[in-house]
C-alpha cells in the first residue's frame, strides 16, 4: 500500500446537477505511466482541476503520498508536488524561455539552484539557442516544449500531461514519447491523450473514463479487446470481427 | 552601464535645480515631487502588480493625518513620518487581507478600495467638532487639522532643525530617487519577477506553487507605504491636511497620473505627475474658467492619441528613431 | 451672466502676460503686485465669482484714483479651483514670487486655514474678506467679513421675539456650520429662547427627507439655517415642496450668499429672513452710485451683488487707504496703519477697522426674500461690534498671535 | 403610526431615486463594459435642459421630456467622437470620460454661469397624518417604475433589445450574422444617456440646479452599479433597493451622515460576500 502515490475515493463534482465527475475511485501506484482515454466530456480535464485544486470536489477525498490533499490550494498541492501541463501551453508570453523555466526550477529549488537545473533542462528540451527570446515569439511546437521544461525543472512526483502532442507533428509527437519515458523514469505520471498511436507507444496501464467514471481499466490490448469500450467510446458500429 | 548613467545625471539635476530656480519654484518642485512618490506607489501595484487601486489618495491621507496627530503631540516630526509611513501600510495589509485572501475581481477590487476613500472623506469631513481631537491634534472636520509641524532633522541630543524649503527640497528629491531605485531593485528581484509572472498569468503562477494573495498583499502594503510616506511628506510641506485629499477628484488623479506617464515603467509615474500638475497649475494661473475645460480636454486628447502613456510613448519614438531593436527583456543571473 | 467676449480674452491676455514673466517683483516706480485668491470654477464658485468680479472693479477703482503712492496696483487673480491644496500652493506664489504687498483670498474657512500658515511662514499682510465663524486673532491678518455676533447676535433675540422661543438649527457640517451653531446657543439663552435640535448636513447631501420629517416632528417655532454650498439649496425647494414654507418661517445666516434666492423662486423662498451687512437694495447714496457703475461694467443682467462682493469691496479700499497713510508698502507700517482705526464710506453704510481684533464694525440689515428675487430691508442696525473676537482678541496688547479661538460656555 | 408610514414612503422615494438616478450607467457598464464617469454630469445637463425650456415659457412636464431627447443626441455624439476608439478599453474609458465630465462642467459654467433661475416643484403637497408630503415625489416613485418597465421592455420585447442583448454576449458571432456592433452601442450609449438625461430632468425641480450637480451623485450611482452586477435591471434594481434601504434608514435614526457612511460601508461587505454583484449568480443578460 505504501507505494500508493495517488489515491482518489468516491471523488464527486456536479455542476448545478451535471456530475462531471460521478464517485471515481482511482488509484496510482510510484513510478506508474497511467494513460487516460475517454471522450470528450467524459470528465477527464474536470478530473485535472480536481487534482491541482483549481476545482473543489463536492464529494469525496483525494490523497497524494499519504496526505490528504482535497482541500488543498492550488499552491499547495503544487508544492508538495504535483505538476501539470496544459493542452494549449499556458506559458509566459512576455518572458523569456529562461526565465519561464526559471520561475518553476524557483519555486522547488529556491533562487540558488534555479539557475543550473535551468541550463541542464534547456538542453533536454533542445530549447539552448533560444534561450533569450520572449516565448510569445516562439512556434506551437516550441511553446509545448517551454511547458514540458517548466514540469521537467519543477521536478515533481506526478506529473499530470493533458494531451501534451496536441498540434504536434509526428517526428515531435515520437520525441515527446522519449521524453515522457525520460520523465517517467523520475516521476509517476498520468497522460490525457486521444492519439492511440501515443498511448500504444509509451504503452503503460490505461484507464476509460466515461460520463466521470472508470468504464475500464487494464493495458492497451485488453482495453481494444473489451466490447463495451469500443461501443462507448469508439460509438456504435455493426458487430465487426474483432 | 546606460542605467548608472541615468541615475548619475538624475542626481546630479536635483542636486543643481535649487541654485536655479527661484524660491517658489523650488517649493512648487517640492510638493510636484511628494505627488511623484504617491504616483509611484499606484505604479508599483498596479504597472507590476496589475491590481489597479483606487486606494492610493486614502493612504495619502492617513500618512498625512497620522504625520499630524503625532507630530503635533509627541513633537518629533522623524517619529511622525514613521507613524504615517506604518499607518498608511497597516491600512493597506489590512485592506490586501480583506481582498486578495477573499479572491476579489480585478474590478470589485478598485471599487472597494474607492469606497473605503470615499468613507474616510466623509467621516473625516464630519470631526470638525473641538471633542474630535488626538491629544493636541483637532482633526477639524472639513477645515482640516492646522499646525501640523514641518519636517526637521533630529540628530539625538540635538535641537531640531527645520527644514527651510531648500533643505526639504533636497529631503524630498533624495527620498524620490531613493524610493525609485528602492522599487527598481524590488521590481527586478525574484520577488518582483513572480509578481510579474502573476501579473500575466495568476493561474498558472499558482500551479507552479506560489501563493499569489500574501505576495499581493505585500506588493500592495509597499505600495501603500510608499503613499504614506508622500502623505506625510505632504504634511510637513503644507502645515495643514484636510478631508479633501480622500476626494473622488484626488484618488481619480493619482490614476490619472500613472496613466498619462505610462504604466509600468516607475519613470512614468513621475513624469505624469509632473505633467499633469504643471499643466493645472498653469491654467489656475491663466484665467477664471477656462480651467476644467481645458484639463478635460488634454485628458481626453492623452487618451485617444497616447493610449500607453508619455513615457512609453516617447520610448517608441526615440527607440524608432534611433533604429535600435527594442532591447530583449533583460535576465540577470 | 455672460461672460462677454472682450472681457474674456482681456483676461487671458493679462494672465499669460502675468505666467510667462517670472514674477520679479516690478522696480520701485513701476506698478505694485496685489495677490486675490479666489475660487472661479468647481462647487465654491457659486461664491468665488462675484467676489472675483468685485476684486477687479475695486483694482480698477483704486487705479482710477491713481493708485497708491502714486503708483498704480497690478492685480494678480488666481483661481484655486475648490482645492484646498491648491490655495496653499498659489498662496506661496504670490507671496514668494511675484512678492505681492498684500494678499486677499480665500472664501470657505477651510480654504482660509489652508492660506494663514503659509501667510505665518513668508510674513505678509493678509485679508480675508468673506462671512465666517469668527475668533481669528492673527497679527497678519484681517477679517473684513461679518461675523457671528453681529449676525446672530441680532437674527435670533429679533426671531424670537417675531417667531417664538423654539429654534431647530440646521447647520452645514463644517467648522463654520459647528462654530455658529454654537454661538445660536449662546445668543439663544441670552434671549430666553430654547433650541428644540441642531442637525449637520455633509456639504454634498441632496436628499432632505429624513431632515424634513424630523423637522416637521419637532414643531419648532423657527428653523435657524446655518447651510451651505449649491446642494443644500434642496432643502429649500424640498421644505417648500412639502408645503412647509407657510408653517415654519425660515431665518438664515448663509441664504444668499451663493444666490440662492435666484436659483429658487419666490414661491418657494419668500418671507425667508436673513441677515447681512451690503443688499443690492439699500438705499443710500454710496451704493445707488456703486450698483450703477457695477451694471455699467458688468452688464445689467447681472445676477445679484452679494455681500460678498461688497465685503471684498470694503477690503481692497482699507487697504489703500492705510498704504496711503503709512506712506509705505512695508507690513508693519501697513498694519500699524490698519490699527488706527480707519473709516471707510463703504456702499453698506460707514464701516470702521477695530484695531484690537482686526476685524470690522459693521452695519446690519435684517431684510427678507422679496418677489422680484431680491430682498426687501426690514430694520437697519448700525455699528454692531464683532464682540464675539473682540471679547478674546487684543492684538494691541499681545501682537504674536496667530490662532483661531472658538466659543466657550 | 403616520410617521413609520411617511418614513417607509421616504424610503420608497430614496430608492426609486437611487434606481432612476443609476439605470442609464447600469446600461452603459452592463451592456458594454463601459465606466462613463461623465454620467452625472449627463444629469446636469439634463435638469439644465429642464430650466432652459421653462425659461422660454413652456411648462415643467414638456421639459422633463425634452430633456431624454437632449442628452440622448449629446450621448451619441460623445459615443461617435470619443467612445468609440475606446470599446474594450475600460481604464481608458475611465479616463476619457473623466476630462470629458471636466469639461460638461466647465461649459456649463460658461454658458448658464454659476446660478440659473430654477423652477419650483410643482404639484403642491398632501398630508399623512401630521406629516407633509409633496406629490412630486410620488411622481418620482411613479416615473423610476415606469422606466425601469420601459428598458426591461425595450431589452426584452424588441428586435433591438434582442439583437443589443446579443451583442452583449458575444459581439463576434453578432457581426457573423451580419449585424453591425458598432450601431448596437452607438444605440445604447445614447439610451443610456437618454435616462441620465430623463433621471437629471426629474430631479431639476427637486435640488437646486448648479453645474456641480453632478459631484453629489457619481459616488452613490457607480457604486450601485458595480455592486449590482453584470445584469442590468435586476441588479441595479437590488442594488439600489439595499443600498437606498440601508441609507435611508440610518438617515431616518441618526443623521444623513451616518447615513451615507452606512450606505458605503455595506456595499464594500456586498462586494466582498458577492465578488460578481448581487446578480451575478444569473447569466449575463438583463
Amino acid at each position: 500500500m505504501n507505494d500508493v502515490v495517488l489515491q482518489t475515493r468516491g471523488l464527486v463534482k456536479e455542476f448545478g446537477g451535471l456530475r462531471a465527475v460521478n464517485s471515481l475511485d482511482f488509484t496510482l501506484r510510484r513510478g506508474e505511466l497511467r494513460c487516460v482515454i475517454g471522450p470528450n466530456g467524459a470528465g477527464k480535464s474536470t478530473l485535472f482541476k480536481l487534482l491541482t485544486g483549481q476545482l473543489k470536489p463536492t464529494a469525496g477525498t483525494i490523497h497524494f503520498k499519504g496526505l490528504d490533499v482535497t482541500r488543498l490550494l492550488p499552491h499547495e498541492i503544487a508544492r508538495a508536488g504535483i505538476g501539470i501541463k496544459f493542452q494549449v501551453p499556458r506559458v509566459y508570453d512576455s518572458l523569456s524561455v529562461a526565465e519561464n523555466l526559471w520561475l518553476s526550477a524557483r519555486s522547488s529549488h529556491g533562487t540558488a539552484g534555479a539557475g543550473a537545473i535551468v541550463d541542464r533542462v534547456l538542453a533536454e528540451v533542445g530549447l539552448v539557442e533560444r534561450r533569450a527570446s520572449p516565448v510569445g515569439h516562439l512556434s506551437h511546437g516550441d511553446r509545448q516544449w517551454v511547458e514540458i521544461g517548466m514540469v521537467l525543472t519543477a521536478d515533481p512526483d506526478l506529473v499530470l500531461l493533458d494531451e501534451p502532442t496536441a498540434g504536434m507533428t509526428h517526428a515531435e509527437a515520437r520525441r515527446t514519447a522519449d521524453l515522457v519515458r525520460e520523465i517517467n523514469r523520475r516521476a509517476t505520471l498520468i497522460v490525457v491523450e486521444h492519439d492511440m498511436d501515443f498511448v500504444r507507444n509509451i504503452a503503460g496501464y490505461v484507464t476509460v473514463l466515461h460520463r466521470g467514471a472508470v468504464l475500464a481499466e487494464g493495458t492497451m490490448d485488453e482495453i481494444r479487446a473489451n466490447d463495451v469500450v469500443r461501443d462507448i467510446y469508439l460509438g456504435k458500429r455493426p458487430r465487426a470481427r474483432s | 552601464m546606460t542605467a548608472w548613467a541615468l541615475w548619475a545625471v538624475a542626481v546630479v539635476v536635483v542636486a543643481a535645480l535649487p541654485a536655479v530656480l527661484s524660491l517658489f519654484q523650488i517649493v512648487q518642485l517640492t510638493v510636484f515631487m511628494i505627488y511623484s512618490l504617491l504616483a509611484l506607489s499606484l505604479d508599483l501595484i498596479w504597472g507590476f502588480g496589475g491590481i489597479l487601486s483606487f486606494g492610493q489618495a486614502a493612504f495619502f491621507g492617513v500618512g498625512g493625518y497620522f504625520y499630524g496627530i503625532v507630530g503635533i503631540n509627541s513633537g518629533s516630526t522623524t517619529l511622525a513620518l514613521t507613524a504615517g509611513v506604518a499607518g498608511a501600510a497597516g491600512l493597506a495589509a489590512l485592506l490586501g487581507y480583506f481582498t486578495f485572501y477573499g479572491r476579489v475581481g480585478a474590478m470589485y477590487f478598485a471599487v472597494i478600495t474607492l469606497t473605503v476613500t470615499l468613507i474616510l472623506h466623509q467621516v473625516m469631513g464630519t470631526t470638525a467638532d473641538p471633542r474630535y481631537a488626538v491629544g493636541q491634534a483637532r482633526l477639524g472636520g472639513y477645515n482640516g487639522m492646522t499646525n501640523i509641524p514641518s519636517l526637521a532633522l533630529e540628530a539625538p541630543g540635538r535641537a531640531p532643525l527645520t527644514l527651510d524649503p531648500v533643505q526639504l527640497f533636497y529631503v524630498v528629491g533624495g527620498l524620490l530617487l531613493l524610493v525609485l531605485a528602492l522599487t527598481r531593485a524590488l521590481v527586478r528581484s525574484s520577488f518582483g519577477r513572480v509578481l510579474g509572472a502573476i501579473r500575466e498569468d495568476e493561474l498558472r503562477t499558482e500551479l507552479l506553487g506560489y501563493d499569489p494573495r500574501w505576495r499581493k498583499l505585500v506588493t500592495f502594503a509597499i505600495s501603500g507605504g510608499i503613499a504614506g510616506l508622500a502623505g506625510g511628506l505632504f504634511a510637513g510641506w503644507g502645515n495643514f491636511m484636510n478631508p479633501q485629499v480622500f476626494s473622488m477628484f484626488q484618488s481619480a488623479l493619482v490614476v490619472i497620473w500613472v496613466m498619462v506617464g505610462g504604466r509600468g515603467t516607475l519613470y512614468g509615474a513621475v513624469v505624469g505627475t509632473l505633467v499633469v500638475q504643471s499643466l493645472t497649475n498653469y491654467l489656475g494661473t491663466a484665467s477664471v474658467t477656462y480651467t476644467t475645460v481645458a484639463l478635460g480636454a488634454v485628458l481626453v486628447v492623452i487618451v485617444l492619441l497616447f493610449p500607453r502613456g508619455l513615457v512609453p510613448a516617447i520610448g517608441g519614438a526615440v527607440r524608432r528613431v534611433s533604429g535600435r531593436r527594442p532591447p530583449a527583456p533583460e535576465f540577470a543571473r | 451672466m455672460e461672460m462677454n467676449r472682450r472681457e474674456a480674452l482681456k483676461t487671458l491676455g493679462a494672465a499669460v502676460g502675468a505666467a510667462s514673466v517670472p514674477g520679479r517683483a516690478s522696480a520701485q516706480s513701476g506698478e505694485i503686485s496685489v495677490g486675490s485668491l479666489l475660487d472661479g470654477t468647481g462647487p465654491i464658485n457659486i461664491y468665488g465669482l462675484p467676489m472675483i468680479d468685485s476684486t477687479k472693479f475695486a483694482i480698477d477703482d483704486i487705479n482710477a484714483q491713481g493708485g497708491v503712492l502714486g503708483r498704480k496696483l497690478r492685480l494678480i487673480q488666481l483661481d484655486a479651483q475648490s482645492d484646498n491644496q491648491i490655495y496653499a500652493q498659489y498662496a506661496t506664489k504670490l507671496l514668494v514670487e511675484d512678492k505681492v504687498a498684500v494678499l486677499m483670498g480665500g472664501i470657505t474657512s477651510a480654504s482660509r486655514e489652508a492660506v494663514r500658515p503659509v501667510v505665518g511662514k513668508y510674513k505678509q499682510v493678509y485679508f480675508y474678506n468673506e462671512q465666517y465663524e469668527g475668533g481669528v486673532c492673527d497679527k497678519l491678518v484681517f477679517c473684513t467679513g461679518v461675523t457671528p455676533a453681529q449676525q446672530l447676535g441680532t437674527l435670533i433675540p429679533w426671531a424670537v421675539k417675531e417667531y417664538g422661543k423654539k429654534v431647530y438649527t440646521l447647520a452645514a457640517d463644517y467648522n463654520y456650520g459647528h462654530i455658529s451653531a454654537d454661538w445660536v446657543k449662546v445668543f439663544l439663552r441670552k434671549a430666553g429662547g430654547t433650541l428644540v435640535n441642531q442637525e449637520f448636513i455633509p456639504l454634498d447631501v441632496v436628499n432632505f427627507d429624513s431632515v424634513i420629517k424630523r423637522v416637521e416632528g419637532a414643531k419648532p417655532d423657527v428653523v435657524m439655517s446655518l447651510l451651505v454650498g449649491g446642494n443644500h439649496i434642496a432643502f429649500y425647494r424640498q421644505f417648500a415642496a412639502t408645503g412647509l414654507k407657510g408653517k415654519i418661517p425660515i431665518v438664515s445666516a448663509t441664504f444668499g450668499l451663493g444666490n440662492e434666492q435666484v436659483v429658487l423662486t419666490p414661491e418657494e423662498v419668500e418671507g425667508l429672513v436673513v441677515i447681512y451687512p451690503y443688499f443690492q437694495e439699500l438705499e443710500n447714496a454710496v451704493n445707488r452710485e456703486w450698483v450703477r457703475r457695477w451694471h455699467q461694467r458688468f452688464g445689467a443682467n447681472y445676477a445679484y451683488i452679494t455681500d460678498s462682493a461688497c465685503t471684498v469691496w470694503n477690503g481692497w479700499h482699507l487697504w489703500a487707504m492705510a498704504v496711503k497713510k503709512a506712506g509705505s508698502l512695508e507690513r508693519d507700517a501697513v498694519t500699524k496703519a490698519l490699527e488706527s482705526g480707519l473709516t471707510f464710506k463703504s456702499p453698506e453704510g460707514e464701516i470702521t477697522l477695530n484695531p484690537e481684533s482686526h476685524h470690522v464694525v459693521h452695519t446690519v440689515h435684517l431684510a427678507k426674500v422679496n418677489k422680484q428675487r431680491g430682498f426687501s430691508i426690514i430694520k437697519t442696525f448700525p455699528n454692531v461690534a464683532p464682540t464675539d473676537t473682540m471679547e478674546v482678541c487684543d492684538l494691541i496688547k499681545n501682537p504674536n498671535q496667530a490662532k483661531q479661538y472658538t466659543p466657550k460656555f | 403610526m403616520d410617521f413609520v408610514a411617511v418614513t417607509a414612503f421616504g424610503i420608497l422615494y430614496t430608492i426609486a431615486t437611487l434606481i432612476l438616478l443609476a439605470l442609464g450607467l447600469a446600461v452603459i457598464f452592463g451592456m458594454m463594459g463601459v465606466i462613463n464617469l461623465a454620467q452625472a454630469e449627463f444629469l446636469m445637463v439634463g435638469a439644465y435642459t429642464v430650466l432652459a425650456v421653462t425659461a422660454h415659457g413652456a411648462s415643467v412636464w414638456i421639459g422633463i421630456a425634452v430633456a431624454p431627447v437632449v442628452v440622448g443626441l449629446l450621448g451619441l455624439v460623445i459615443e461617435r467622437t470619443i467612445i468609440r476608439f475606446l470599446y474594450g478599453r475600460i481604464l481608458d474609458t475611465m479616463l476619457a470620460t473623466w476630462g470629458l465630465s471636466l469639461g460638461l462642467v466647465g461649459l456649463v459654467t460658461l454658458v448658464f454661469g454659476p446660478t440659473t433661475e430654477g423652477i419650483a416643484t410643482p404639484l403642491g403637497h398632501f398630508t399623512v397624518g401630521e406629516y407633509r408630503l409633496s406629490v412630486y415625489s410620488v411622481f418620482v416613485i411613479l416615473m423610476a417604475f415606469a422606466v425601469l418597465g420601459l428598458t426591461y421592455g425595450l431589452f426584452n420585447y424588441t428586435r433591438f433589445g434582442l439583437v443589443a442583448r446579443a451583442t452583449m454576449q458575444n459581439p463576434n458571432m453578432v457581426s457573423a450574422l451580419g449585424v453591425n456592433p458598432a450601431r448596437v452601442y452607438m444605440g445604447t450609449f445614447a439610451f443610456g444617456a437618454a435616462l441620465a438625461g430623463l433621471g437629471g430632468g426629474v430631479m431639476a425641480p427637486l435640488t437646486g440646479v448648479v453645474p456641480t450637480l453632478g459631484l453629489a451623485f457619481i459616488a452613490k450611482i457607480f457604486i450601485t452599479v458595480i455592486v449590482g452586477g453584470p445584469v442590468i435591471l435586476l441588479g441595479t434594481t437590488t442594488a439600489g433597493a439595499v443600498l437606498g434601504l440601508v441609507e435611508s434608514l440610518v438617515s431616518y435614526g441618526s443623521t444623513p451622515i451616518y447615513g451615507q457612511v452606512a450606505m458605503l460601508a455595506f456595499a464594500i461587505i456586498l462586494l466582498r460576500l458577492l465578488p460578481q454583484g448581487i446578480s451575478g449568480f444569473w447569466r449575463r443578460g438583463v
